[in-house]
């Protein structure tokens, strides 16, 4: 394992970050005002993560860091994945069976 | 590929024909199940076999001795492992693929499956009938597919007939569902085995396995209760079944809603200020318009019945709570009924 | 850098030094705490130990036979399991012998945050706290499941229960991130990945699975707790909430859980399996990488518990296959054990004992998964005696054996004292003859149609009358079990008061805590420079003055 | 492991013992990584803690997609953008404050903490607003425990009393086009509306809980920085709290979306 060296980042690099973190909080407002149907969550959760990269690889210093955290982060991301997607897919198949009962009330 | 492995399916046969020791005895004469059970069996026997007999063989003959030191053998070799790491997986991959074929014949109701209803509660099962019929015993038609679409009235229990080796949990606020086919008439173990509260182990029921003859029968039957039993036995029959038991007691204690105990004939302050005899004619209402007039002191938060129980139900409804003040020593039935409909209440 | 005087006496054992108890209970040496935890540990298997046999004595003849109604049948189970899964087995082999032993085999004065592992002891001891409490305020009757929504509407103080697991899982998370940052960077030069005990790989997956799966446990218990008080609705179904998604929260920990459970088992047993036949471990990558493998694919399994819950059965399907392949490491395990002592000179001490008693009953118990595993099998015998066995004998024929055979190991070196060695043998005798009777008998009944959780089988004695037999013989096995058990306790405490002093290397092994006195000092002796392979035997040679293994030049 | 050179952090200490080094490091190099892998583990199973909500979010919003769009009218788009430029500007000034102990300039280290935590507790007197609001129009999960707590010894009924307000849900259903409901589809929408809010409260007070523990932190950390234990060679604190800061950052921007935006 590599030990990192602490590295201190430029003030102008944290500004831009910054500012583009901003301007990605302006847009995705913005089009949150148009409806563009099954889009409105890709749109919406792409520039979230574009944000959260940011503020991961700059603010959180991943950019400049030992690989490891950057790798446990995504285990961390993973797993969550994993449970998600599994669970979702078992609650979207028994959903009819809820709904059944629902109409039936 | 498949074909060799169905062929292995059959090492389970021999003893899947029998009831054997480890399974009770089927009322299919298609207990997919068991062939697959056995199959598991023989092949956990052997492989526990192997490996106890490995330890016990290296154990005796191995045995620490003075003078006798232990030999240096390779650390490792990849030819044993991937040995052992393949034939584990072979095996496992046909024990995975004979569950996941008989539990897909399983999980698929066959068309035209005789559709019968099961609600569950704390602690009793319903098994409702085509006709309407409501009651606490399965009987089932033999030799035809039979589909019990189950929900949950309040935690969740879970249904389980050995004999038919078919288990399914029943779940509020969804439906769940199993199907078999019972050949074997005769009466077998139902079982709650969702842990459901202090009486889960007397949560127990009977499947009645009858010809279709008998079966029609007895349905016919059954469902004249009303007709053949005291009206206020009936009433508590229905008491018991369509669910009022849990919010109105017997015995004085107050649930959702007010006890059924000795309040027939008493004046009752309502909500709204007024005071209403309880009468025939008060619980008709009850039923039909629950919100009508509501005791003091109740939230208004009991659902019509409208359409769901006839008038001659609400006859020996009206009878059992009736029964249930006669013993008052308070209250004698008063005359202040009004029994204008006349209806077939005295023999 | 450090100064090795040799000095004519030996630095004082960890025990004594510092002195006071102001100083064990502040202590931020991983020892003690180590010691502390075996000790909080040890009096919460003797307090599930006692529901186990209320249960089983209830349970010997069909109706009320010690406890009147099953209202508090229920609560002696619901006790049993939560008090043997978060008290017991989750923290004990990490938290107590992984603790004590983690530094001293990879050669470190401590674990990374000493602090940290300070406060994980108190947050189980509060934990543990909450459980009493329940306990006076008459119990909670969910079983350990504490599924939706039984726990929702049951009158008994679940948010008070909930509370107590929340906090230990916190405790559990403070030893996995200790663990794994301790294994991560303070492995000395020259002892690379590969050049570590397998017990530490063992525990390195076990504290993947700690750090990853206990938070899900976490928020599922915090939103039941707020289901409960203020009913969101996200689990209720009377609020539009879906139970089912109770039990995939649920499980998404508590199947990972069972592997926190049988991981360090394992490596205990691989450590003393190869100590006791003086062999080399044979296929060191793979047990390693097995570790791995059964951590991270122990992930994706948890829905083989939810087969008849309502899960769709395309998700049921995902969840039997990968089932089957979690099976695959731990057999690779097996194999390797039995190759390690191909023409070894076995010896039977008592830790040998409890590692090749967890071999059969681990084997039985791992069987047994299979019809678990398998969709069709599961149906007939989910919910049964036969899972109560299958459990049984993978969490106590496995992992209770485990923290046995470690617990024997270790012992001299935690209290510097010899333990009688017959007498541990005897020990091992009582249990292995009395858990079979307890727990085989289960399968049967089990899968013949008893369910679990019954306080009473009168009304199936109609159909099988053979039951009460099967019940008495599982009874009487219960109390050989606990007497093997109490036997245990004695052999071991007894040590403290006419056992002689322990040798530094009593048997004979290479990795590195056997190479400082017992008990060892307060200071963890500093790793030697060169790090060897901590399975060659060839070095040691027993001495009969020091009664012990001394290394040969 | 190779030990390489962290400048910064070894100098001004006169080749004496580090003062901040435990005992059991052999090196600060080794245990500022010690403390850092630390952190970043932690900071894991703070991702999956929250996972579990999200999880939630996605089944119930997968399975009802209409519960989600009913219920995002009913939250402040602007207070929610308010808020994220809020957070947004204290991990800025937080990142700031971890450069600024590492140049070893006190004041600014002082000072940019110190809007860290203004900014902290702006945004929980933000939240503290919509809290009031929602309460207000009794647009709150779990109306019958409530009604529960705040019925005894009262007769009347409090059920209806903490039923969310109908003129106000009306009036927002009205603006998204559903005017004129029936009775029967107005509950319906309530019901659900009713886990809207509670995975809405949920997600949202488990985040307030976490910026109140991060104010907690790096208030600890302020008192450190004005008393002078952090410089150059020292500061791990201040960025261990750098990193839990915006991971709380980090979880706000996919709630803001998720929650106020989407429909």
């Amino acid at each position: 394992m590599k030990t990192s060296p602490a590295h201190i980042v430029e003030v102008r690099v944290l500004l831009a970050v910054f500012a583009a973190l901003i301007m990605l909080t302006v847009v995705t407002v913005a089009v949150s005002y148009f409806d563009l149907g099954a889009f409105n969550l890709v749109v919406a959760m792409s520039i979230a993560t574009i944000k959260a990269a940011l503020v991961a690889f700059w603010f959180m210093h991943l950019r400049y860091d030992s690989g490891l955290h950057a790798f446990i982060f995504l285990v961390g991301v993973a797993f969550l994945g994993f449970f998600l997607i599994i669970t979702m897919l078992d609650a979207v198949t028994y959903h009819p069976a809820v709904q059944t009962w629902e109409q039936s009330k | 590929m498949f074909a060799a492995l169905d062929s292995i399916w059959h090492v389970g046969l021999p003893f899947a024909q029998t009831d054997g020791f480890w399974l009770p005895g089927a009322a299919t004469t298609d207990p997919a199940m068991d062939r697959v059970f056995y199959l598991i069996l023989v092949i956990c026997s052997l492989l526990f076999l192997l490996v106890v007999g490995l330890m016990t063989f290296f154990l005796v003959r191995y045995r620490r001795l003075p003078g006798r030191k232990a030999e240096k053998t390779a650390t490792q070799n990849i030819l044993l492992e991937a040995t052992w790491t393949v034939i584990p997986v072979v095996i496992v991959g046909v024990i995975f693929y004979q569950g996941f074929v008989a539990y897909m014949r399983m999980q698929t109701a066959p068309p035209g499956c005789y559709d019968l209803r099961v609600s569950a509660r704390q602690w009793a099962w319903q098994f409702i009938y085509p006709n309407g019929h409501i009651d606490d015993n399965l009987h089932v038609p033999a030799g035809e597919p039979v589909r019990l679409t189950m929900t949950s009235e309040d935690v969740i229990h879970g249904l389980w007939i050995p004999a038919l080796r078919v288990k399914m949990d029943v779940v509020p606020g969804r439906y769940t569902s199993v199907w078999f086919r019972a050949d074997k008439p005769g009466a077998y173990d139902l079982l709650c085995t969702e842990y459901c509260g202090d009486e889960h182990s007397s949560m127990l029921a009977t499947v009645e396995v009858q010809t279709r003859e008998d079966y029609d029968a007895w349905l016919k039957d059954a469902a004249n209760y009303l007709k053949t039993l005291p009206p206020a036995e009936a009433g508590k029959l229905l008491y018991k079944r369509r669910g009022c038991a849990q919010c109105h007691s017997t015995d004085g204690t107050a649930g959702t809603g007010p006890s059924f105990l000795g309040i027939f004939g008493k004046s009752q302050k309502m909500a709204d200020g007024r005071s209403v005899i309880i009468d025939d004619n008060y619980i008709r209402e009850s039923i039909l318009e629950p919100q009508a007039k509501i005791v003091a002191g109740y939230q208004p938060v009991m659902s019509t019945y409208k359409g769901l129980v006839s008038d001659d139900d609400i006859t020996a409804l009206i009878e059992f709570i009736k029964s249930l003040s006669k013993k008052s020593p308070l209250r004698a039935p008063t005359h202040s009924v009004d029994r204008g409909e006349g209806q077939g209440v005295g023999k | 850098m450090d100064m090795m005087v040799s000095s004519p006496t030996p630095p004082k054992s960890y025990l004594v030094d510092p002195p006071g108890l102001r100083s064990w209970l502040l202590t931020r040496d991983h020892k003690r705490i180590g010691l502390m935890f075996l000790a909080v540990i040890s009096a919460s298997l003797a307090l599930g130990a006692t529901f186990a046999l209320l249960i089983r004595t209830e349970l010997t003849f069909p109706g009320p036979t010690i406890v009147s109604t099953g209202h508090i049948y229920n609560r002696l189970f619901t006790l049993h399991g939560t008090i043997m899964i978060f008290l017991f087995i989750i923290p004990s082999m990490p938290a107590s012998l992984g603790n004590f032993v983690l530094p001293l085999m990879l050669g470190a004065k401590d674990v990374a945050f000493p602090r940290l592992n300070l406060a994980s002891l108190y947050l189980y001891v509060g934990g543990l706290i909450f459980f009493l409490l329940v306990l006076v305020l008459g119990g909670v009757d969910t079983g350990w499941t504490f599924y939706a929504p039984y726990s929702t509407s049951t009158a008994a103080p679940v948010v008070l229960a909930v509370v107590g697991v929340f906090i230990l899982g916190f405790s559990s998370i403070f030893t996995g991130i200790n663990f794994l940052v301790t294994i991560h960077t303070m492995r000395p030069p020259g002892m690379g990945w590969f050049r570590m005990p397998l017990f530490l790989w063992a525990l390195y997956g076990t504290a993947i699975i700690q750090v990853l799966a206990t938070p899900i446990l976490a928020i599922t218990l915090l939103l039941l707790a707020v289901e409960r008080t203020v009913g969101i609705g996200i689990f209720d179904p009377a609020l539009g909430g879906d139970p089912i998604l109770f039990q995939h929260f649920f499980w998404f920990y508590s199947h990972p859980a069972v592997y926190i459970m049988i991981l360090p088992a394992m490596g205990i047993v691989t450590e003393v399996i190869c100590v006791f036949s003086r062999k080399h471990i044979f296929g060191y990558k793979f047990i390693a990488y097995s570790s791995l493998a059964i951590a991270l694919i122990g992930f994706l399994v948890w829905g083989h518990h939810m087969f008849v819950s309502g899960q769709s059965p395309l998700v049921g399907m995902i969840f039997s296959a990968l089932t089957f392949a979690v099976a695959i490491p731990s057999a690779i395990k097996v194999f390797n054990w039995l190759a390690t002592m191909y023409k070894g000179s076995i010896g039977l001490a008592p830790p040998m004992c409890f590692s090749l008693m967890f071999i059969a009953l681990f084997g039985i118990g791992g069987l047994t998964g299979l019809f678990l595993g398998s969709l069709v099998t599961n149906v007939h015998v989910h919910d049964t005696a036969f899972v109560v066995a299958h459990f049984h004998y993978t969490m106590a024929g496995g992992a209770l054996m485990g923290f046995l055979a470690g617990l024997y190991y270790w012992w001299p070196k935690m209290t510097g004292r010899m333990y009688n060695l017959a007498q541990g043998q005897i020990s091992a005798v009582l249990i292995f003859v009395g858990f079979n009777f307890t727990y085989f008998p289960q399968f049967i009944v089990g899968s013949r149609g008893m369910p679990r959780r019954y306080f009473d089988y009168t009304r199936l004695l109609d159909t099988h009358p053979e039951f009460t037999f099967y019940q008495i013989l599982s009874t009487a096995g219960g109390f050989l079990f606990v007497g093997g058990l109490v036997m245990v306790a004695f052999v071991l405490l007894r040590s403290l008061f006419v056992g002689r002093k322990a040798p530094a290397n009593p048997w004979g092994a290479a990795t590195l805590e056997w190479q400082c006195s017992s008990p060892p000092p307060h200071e963890n002796p500093p790793a030697p420079a060169n790090v060897g392979d901590c399975y060659v035997f060839d070095d040691f040679c027993f001495d009969e003055s020091a009664q012990g293994y001394v290394k040969v030049p | 492991m190779t030990e390489s050179h962290i400048p910064n952090m070894q100098e001004g200490n006169d080749g004496g013992p580090d003062a901040h080094l435990a005992h059991h490091f052999s090196s600060p190099a080794q245990q500022y990584d010690a403390a850092r892998l630390g952190m970043w583990i932690f900071l894991m199973t703070e991702i999956l803690f929250f996972g579990g909500l999200f999880c939630a979010y996605a089944v119930y919003r997968a399975n009802n997609p209409q519960i989600f769009v009913d219920g995002h009218r009913f939250l402040d788009k602007p207070l929610g953008a308010a808020n994220t430029v809020l957070l947004i500007f204290s991990s800025l000034t937080m990142a700031l404050a971890v450069r600024a102990v590492q140049l070893g300039r006190r004041r600014w280290l002082v000072g940019l903490l110190a809007i860290t935590i203004l900014c902290g507790l702006a945004f929980l007197g933000v939240k503290a607003i919509e809290y009031k609001h929602k309460w207000d129009h009794r647009m709150v999960p779990g109306q019958a425990r409530i009604a529960y707590w705040f019925s005894r010894g009262e007769t009347s009924e409090p059920l209806k009393k903490f039923q969310p307000d109908e003129a106000y849900v009306k009036e927002r259903l009205a603006q998204a086009g559903f005017e004129d409901l029936d009775q029967a589809e107005y509950d319906q929408r309530v019901k659900h509306l009713g886990t809207y809010m509670g995975i809405y409260f949920s997600l949202t007070g488990l985040h307030a809980l976490h910026v109140v523990a991060g104010i907690v932190a790096i208030s600890w950390i302020l008192v450190g920085a004005v008393r002078d234990r952090f410089g150059s060679n020292y500061f791990t604190p201040v960025d261990l709290g750098g990193l839990y800061w915006h991971l709380v950052d980090m979880i706000w921007i996919y709630l803001f979306p998720l929650l106020y935006l989407i429909h």
